[in-house]
C-alpha cells in the first residue's frame, strides 16, 4: 500500500492524463529557447565525449546524470570536474549507474556556476483548483517539500487565472512575498514570466528550477529543469513528440509501450486484463482481497477491439512471473463478442496453456460467453460476476 | 426523479455524423431521448436516422430549441466545439470526447465558471435517468429507475456497480459519470449536491479512486452541507508507488490521493466506504433499509 | 451627499512616488481625501507626505483596508496596474493614465465587466464630492456642494462648466469625469444611473462630445429609466468632416457620431442640450426652479 | 457642419484615439507575414521603376495609387497593364494625382488575379460594444456600406470576446451565414483566423480586406488591405513605428506634426488655442455662435508647459489666414503662470502683431492674468469669461 505522497503518481498520471517526462538537458534545451538563462552545455553518452565536452566549455564543469527521476544528487550521479580528464573520470562512473531502477544512459556536461544563493521557482498544474500554480522560494536547493512543511512562510504561492494569464504585478508579488533578495528581484521576475510562458507555450503541466541560483556575476540562472507534458497536447508540439522515448527497462513495459497498450508492472502471479482504468484497479483491489497478487495493471481501453485484445495478451503471456490471467470485461462501447473472438485469436496464436478465467458483462455479453464456451481451448474458464472471477483466479495462482 | 437530463432533455449531438456520434445518438434516441439535431458543419440539410443535421449550434439552438449539447467531436477539434456549445446557450453540455488538452479545459472551466451553465466531462460516459433519457455511452440494460443517485469518475466501474446494485433489486433516480480527466466541468460536490435536492433520490453512491483530492473535498462538503445519506466505493488500494517528477505537485496536493487516504477522510465524515464493487452495493442497500 | 468617493473613501495610489502621482495624491489629501496607501514597488517602507508606500497593492489593501485605488502609472504599466488592482479587490478603480492601448482596455473591461467593481477611466480627470473627497486631478476650487450630478467625457470642459454652475450659484453633489478614450471602465449609463440613485442628487448634467454612441445609448436609457431630469451639453458642433479608412467603421456605428446628431437623440428622448457651456448652466438653473 | 457618418472621423480620431492608417503595400506586406495570402507586388515611386516591377512579376499587373484614403478606383487611380510600357504609363498617369486631396507619391505594381468571386471581411473595433467586430459578405467589391443599408443579410457580423479569442466556430458560423461559396469556405475561415490573430497581434483598430477574392485557381486572395494600428500601442511595435510618415501637404499640419502639436486646420480666420480636447472643441462652436470662423483645432494638451505653447502659437501665426488669436485656458494640471510666460516668450520670439484675446482661468489663474496685464504688448487683451473672449475675437476678425 502507497504511504508516500508520491506513491499514488505513477497509476494517476497513467489512467487520469499521460504526461512526457523530459530529461533535465531537453527542459534547459526549452528554457533556453524560451529566454531563461541556463549554463551551456552538451549531452554525451560516452566518457570519451565528456571529455571532448569538458574541453570545449571550459574550466571548471559539472557532469550530470540524465535520469528522469529525483536524488541523483544523492545517489552520486552529480560531480564537479576542474579538468576534462576528470569530467572523463566521473563520466565514466556516472554512465551505466542505476538510481532508483533507472539506468543512466547519458550526462550533461555544463559549465560550473559560482553560485551566491539557491531559490525555488515552479508553475504547476493545480488539479484541485484546476489552475496554474506558480511557486517560489528564497529557500531554494535540495528538499522543497521540506521548507513547505516546516517553514511555509519561506514558500510563496499564487494561482494564475488561465485566461487573464501571469503577469508581471503577479511576478512582484511573489518575488517580494518569496523574500528574494533585491539584487536578484529583476532576474527572478524576468523567468517567472518566460517560465510561465513556457508552461502555456508547451502545455507543461510542470516546469519546475531547483535551484535557480543568483551567480556572483549578478545573473539568475535555472541550474536544474523539471519539464512534464501534457501527452494530450503533444500533436500541437511535433518537437516534442520527438522527445517522447522510452525510459522503461522492463521488457513488458517496454513492449506495452510500442504496441500501444496502458500497462503497469507490479508485482504479483495473477495477470490481469480489464477496460476501463477505474474497473481495471477495481479488479486489481478484489484479487488482494481474494488473497492473491496482481501481476500488473493493463487498461485495454474504453472500445476494445478484437487486435487490441491480442497485443495486450502477447504482453501479459511474455512475462515468466504470471501464472494465472483475469480477464474481466464489462462491455459498454466494448463489445463482449469481440473481446472474445480477440481472445480465441490470441490464444491461438501464442499458443497460451495457463489458466483463463474470463468474466465477460455488458454489451452483447451472450454472445460473447458462448464464443468462449463453445470455441475456447479447457485452460479458459468463464465466472459469472467480478468477484468469483477474481476468487476463482486466485485460486488457481495458489494451486498451480 | 433525476437529475440534469430528463424528459425535458432536447438534445443536440456535436459530430453527429461521425461513426460514434452517429451510433450513439441513435441510441440515446431508440432509448427515448429527445434527440432534436446534430451539428456537423457543411453538412446542413442532411439527417441521420431522422435527426435534422445543422452547420453551427447557433443554427441547431435557434432552429430546435435544443437545451443539451453531446460533443464527440475528436480531441484536437473538441475545444472549439465546447466554445461552440457554450455560446449556443444550452445548459448542460456533455462531453464525451477523451484527449483533450489540460491546458484547454483550464480556459473552458475558468469561462464556464463565471457562468451558469453546466458541463459534464470530458472524458466522460455521460448521464442516464433510466426511463427517461440517456446521453452518452453507457450500456442501458444495466440501469433501473429508482432512488439511488450514483455519481462516478470512471465509467466501466459505473456499469460494474450499476450491475451489482440490480443484482439487489435497486435502481437509479440518474447516474451521472463525472469523468476522469484532471480537469472536468463537474465535481463530485456539484453533482452531490443536485442530487442532495432531489427529491426523488434517497440515498447517494459516490464511486472515486485515487488521484487529486476531490473525494477528500466532498467529504468535507457531504458532513457540512448533504443531508441525503452517502456511501461510497474507491478503486485502487492496490495502485502502486511510483516516481514523482519534481516537488511541486507533492506540495500542493495535501492530501495523500491514496485510496486509503480517501477512505479514511470519507469515514472520518461518516461517509461508509465499500472496499469492492460488491460491497459498495450492500452498503447501499443497508443505507436505504435504514432510511 | 455624493457617489463613488466620499468621507468613507479610503485611497491607495499607484505610482504614488511618481513626478505626477505624489503631486495629486497630496493634494487630494490636503482637500481631504482619505490617502491611506501608496505602490511603488521597491519602496515598501518609505512615505509620501506621511502616506505609507507599499510594495503591491495586495500588501497595502491588506495593511490599509484601502476601498479605492488611483492609477499614476506611465501607459507602458498600467494594464499592469490596473489588474493589479482588480485583484486588490478594492471596489472603485480611477485610471489618470492616459494612452493605454485600447487592445489592453478591451480585455480589462471584459474581464472588469463579470465582476462587481468599478472602474472610471482610464485618460480621465478623476472625481470629486465638493466638501468630502477628491480623487483625480481637477482643481477643486471650482467645485462647489451642491445638488448637481456632473458626469464629462472631457477635464477642461468640466472645469468650464462648473465654473458657469458656479457663477450661478449652483453646486455638484459628484463631478465624475469618464475619460476620453474609446473604451472606459464607466459609461454616460452607468454613472447617470448612480446619480438617479442617489437621494442628494436633483439634477443630472451629462457633457458629452463628438463620436462614438455613448450619448445616444444614454439618451435611450434616460428616457426609460431616469426619474431625476437631465440636461446635457455636446462639444463638437464645428468639428470638420474628414476621411475614413475603410468602411467597417461606417457600417457599425449606426449612429452619426456628430454633435448635432447626438443633441437631436437627446432632445427627442426630451433631455435639454445646451451648445455652449453658459447656457448648459442656465438650463441647469431653470431645471432647478422647476423642481 | 458634418452630414456623411464619416464627417466626425478624423477630429474623433485626433482627440480621442490617434492612429496610424498604412498605406494598401504596407498592410499586404503585414498580411503576408501573417499568412494571408495577397498577390506578389512591389512599391515603386517613379514611372521607370514600375516598368521594371512590372518585367520582373511578368505576365498582366495592375497598377495602383497608394493613398490613405478611399474612392481612388473612381478617381483612376487603379489601372490595369499588360505590358511593362503599359505600366509606365499608368505609373506616369497616377504618380503625382491629386484623390480626394491626397497627392500619390508612390505606386504598388502586383500580378493580376483571376477572379471568380469578390468578397468582403474585416475586424474592426467597435467602439459602443468595446469589443472587436468581425464581418464577412458574400457581396464583396466596391461600396460594403450599400450592401450593409439594402441587403443586411449578406453581411454576417459577430462581436467576439477579447479574453477567448476568435474560434473555429466562429469563423464557421460566419462563412455559413455570409453565403460564402463552398469551395472558398475553408480558405476564408483560413484567413479570417489569421486576420484575427494580426489584428489583436498588431494593436490594429481596423483590419478591412475588400476584395477578399475567390480565384479560378481556388484560392482565396486579399487583393486589398485597409490597416489601422492604434497610436497608443506603436510602443511594441518599433517595425510599424517606422511606417509612421506625414501624410499631409498642408503646411501647418506639416509643421505641427513635426513638433508635437495636436492641430487640424479648418477654413476661417480665428486661430484658436486652448487645453483639453473637449475644452478647445467647445471653443470652436462658442466662435462659431458668436458669428466668428475658427481657423484650426489645437489642444495643447493636459500639462501644458512654456515651450508647448511657443511650438503651438509658432503653428497658429505661420498661417496667414489667421488674423486674430483666441487663447482659452483652463487651468487643472496646466497651471495659468505657465502659460502667460509662454505667451510672452513666444511674442517676443515671433514678434507678433496681430490681436490676441486670451482667456485664463483655473490653477494660479490671478499670477497668469497679472503677468500679462503687466508685461504683455498692447495687442494682447485679458477677457474675464470664455464666451466674452470668443466674442471679442470675433469682433477684432470681422474689424481688421
Amino acid at each position: 500500500m502507497a504511504s508516500r505522497s508520491s506513491g499514488v503518481y505513477r497509476l494517476v498520471n497513467i489512467t487520469q492524463g499521460r504526461r512526457l517526462d523530459l530529461f533535465e538537458y531537453q527542459g534547459k534545451q526549452l528554457f533556453a529557447r524560451h529566454g531563461i538563462p541556463v549554463p551551456s552545455g552538451e549531452i554525451v553518452d560516452t566518457p570519451e565525449a565528456a571529455r571532448a565536452a569538458a574541453e570545449r566549455i571550459g574550466g571548471t564543469v559539472v557532469v550530470k546524470a540524465q535520469v528522469q527521476v529525483g536524488g541523483r544528487g544523492k545517489a552520486g550521479g552529480i560531480q564537479l570536474a576542474k579538468t576534462p580528464d576528470e569530467a572523463e573520470a566521473h563520466a565514466r562512473n556516472i554512465l551505466g549507474m542505476d538510481i532508483k531502477d533507472h539506468i543512466v544512459h547519458s550526462v550533461w556536461i555544463e559549465a560550473a556556476s559560482e553560485i551566491v544563493k539557491e531559490y525555488y521557482a515552479s508553475v504547476t498544474f493545480d488539479r484541485s483548483e484546476k489552475k496554474p500554480l506558480v511557486m517560489l522560494s528564497a529557500e531554494g536547493g535540495m528538499d522543497i517539500e521540506e521548507v513547505a512543511r516546516t517553514n511555509p512562510e519561506a514558500l510563496a504561492t499564487l494561482h494564475v487565472d488561465p485566461l487573464t494569464g501571469f503577469q508581471a504585478h503577479h511576478a512582484r508579488w511573489l518575488v517580494f512575498h518569496a523574500g528574494i533578495d533585491e539584487g536578484a528581484r529583476s532576474g527572478v521576475v524576468s523567468i517567472l514570466q518566460q517560465l510561465y510562458a513556457a508552461f502555456t507555450d508547451l502545455d507543461s503541466m510542470l516546469m519546475e528550477i531547483n535551484p535557480l541560483i543568483w551567480t556572483a556575476s549578478g545573473d539568475v540562472v535555472a541550474l536544474d529543469a523539471k519539464v512534464t507534458i501534457d501527452n494530450n497536447a503533444l500533436y500541437r508540439h511535433p518537437d516534442l513528440l520527438a522527445l517522447q522515448t522510452s525510459v522503461t527497462d522492463d521488457p513488458q513495459e517496454r513492449m506495452a509501450q510500442e504496441k500501444g497498450v496502458t500497462y503497469v508492472k507490479l508485482d504479483g502471479d495473477v495477470g490481469i486484463l480489464g477496460n476501463g482504468a477505474g474497473l481495471v484497479m477495481s479488479t486489481l483491489d478484489v484479487v488482494a482481497l481474494a488473497g492473491g497478487r496482481p501481476a500488473n495493471f493493463l487498461d485495454a481501453g474504453g472500445g476494445s477491439k478484437a487486435d487490441e485484445v491480442v497485443a495486450a495478451l502477447e504482453v501479459l503471456l511474455s512475462d515468466p512471473k504470471v501464472k494465472v490471467l483475469l480477464i474481466n470485461i464489462f462491455g459498454g462501447i466494448t463489445r463482449c463478442d469481440e473481446v472474445a473472438n480477440g481472445l480465441l485469436t490470441a490464444l491461438d496464436k501464442l499458443n497460451a496453456t495457463l489458466p483463463i478465467v474470463v468474466r465477460l458483462d455488458g454489451t452483447n455479453e451472450d454472445e460473447g460467453r458462448r464464443i468462449i464456451s463453445e470455441k475456447a481451448p479447457a485452460n479458459v474458464v468463464v465466472e459469472p460476476t467480478m468477484l468469483s472471477a477474481a476468487q476463482r483466479a486466485v485460486e488457481l495462482a495458489k494451486g498451480v | 426523479m433525476s437529475i440534469l437530463v430528463d424528459k425535458n432533455t432536447k438534445l443536440v449531438v456535436q459530430g453527429i455524423t461521425g461513426r460514434e456520434g452517429a451510433f450513439h445518438a441513435t441510441r440515446n434516441k431508440a432509448y427515448g431521448t429527445n434527440v432534436v439535431a446534430g451539428v456537423t458543419p457543411g453538412k446542413a440539410g442532411q439527417d441521420v436516422e431522422g435527426i435534422p443535421v445543422f452547420n453551427t449550434m447557433r443554427d441547431a439552438v435557434d432552429e430546435t430549441g435544443a437545451n443539451t449539447a453531446m460533443v464527440f467531436v475528436p480531441p484536437r477539434f473538441a475545444t472549439d466545439a465546447l466554445y461552440e456549445a457554450i455560446e449556443s446557450g444550452v445548459e448542460l453540455i456533455i462531453c464525451i470526447t477523451e484527449g483533450i488538452p489540460a491546458h484547454d479545459m483550464m480556459g473552458i472551466y475558468t469561462h464556464l465558471r463565471r457562468g451558469n451553465q453546466t458541463l459534464i466531462g470530458p472524458n466522460c460516459p455521460g448521464i442516464i435517468s433510466p426511463g427517461e433519457a440517456s446521453v452518452g455511452i453507457m450500456p442501458t440494460q444495466v440501469f433501473n429507475p429508482g432512488r439511488v443517485g450514483l455519481v462516478s469518475r470512471s465509467g466501466t466501474l459505473t456499469y460494474q456497480i450499476s450491475k451489482e446494485l440490480a443484482l439487489l433489486g435497486i435502481g437509479q433516480s440518474s447516474v451521472v459519470g463525472i469523468g476522469g480527466d484532471p480537469v472536468v466541468g463537474s465535481s463530485f460536490i456539484d453533482i452531490v449536491s443536485r442530487f442532495d435536492a432531489d427529491p426523488d433520490t434517497d440515498l447517494i453512491v459516490m464511486v472515486g479512486e485515487i488521484g487529486g483530492n476531490e473525494e477528500e473535498k466532498a467529504a468535507e462538503f457531504i458532513a457540512a452541507n448533504v443531508t441525503t445519506p452517502v456511501v461510497s466505493y474507491i478503486a485502487g488500494f492496490q495502485a502502486p508507488p511510483g516516481k514523482q517528477m519534481g516537488h511541486a505537485g507533492a506540495i500542493i496536493t495535501g492530501s495523500s490521493g491514496t485510496a486509503q487516504g480517501k477512505k479514511e477522510a470519507l469515514e472520518a465524515k461518516g461517509v461508509r466506504v465499500g472496499t469492492n464493487p460488491t460491497e459498495v452495493a450492500q452498503l447501499a442497500q443497508e443505507a436505504l433499509a435504514a432510511l
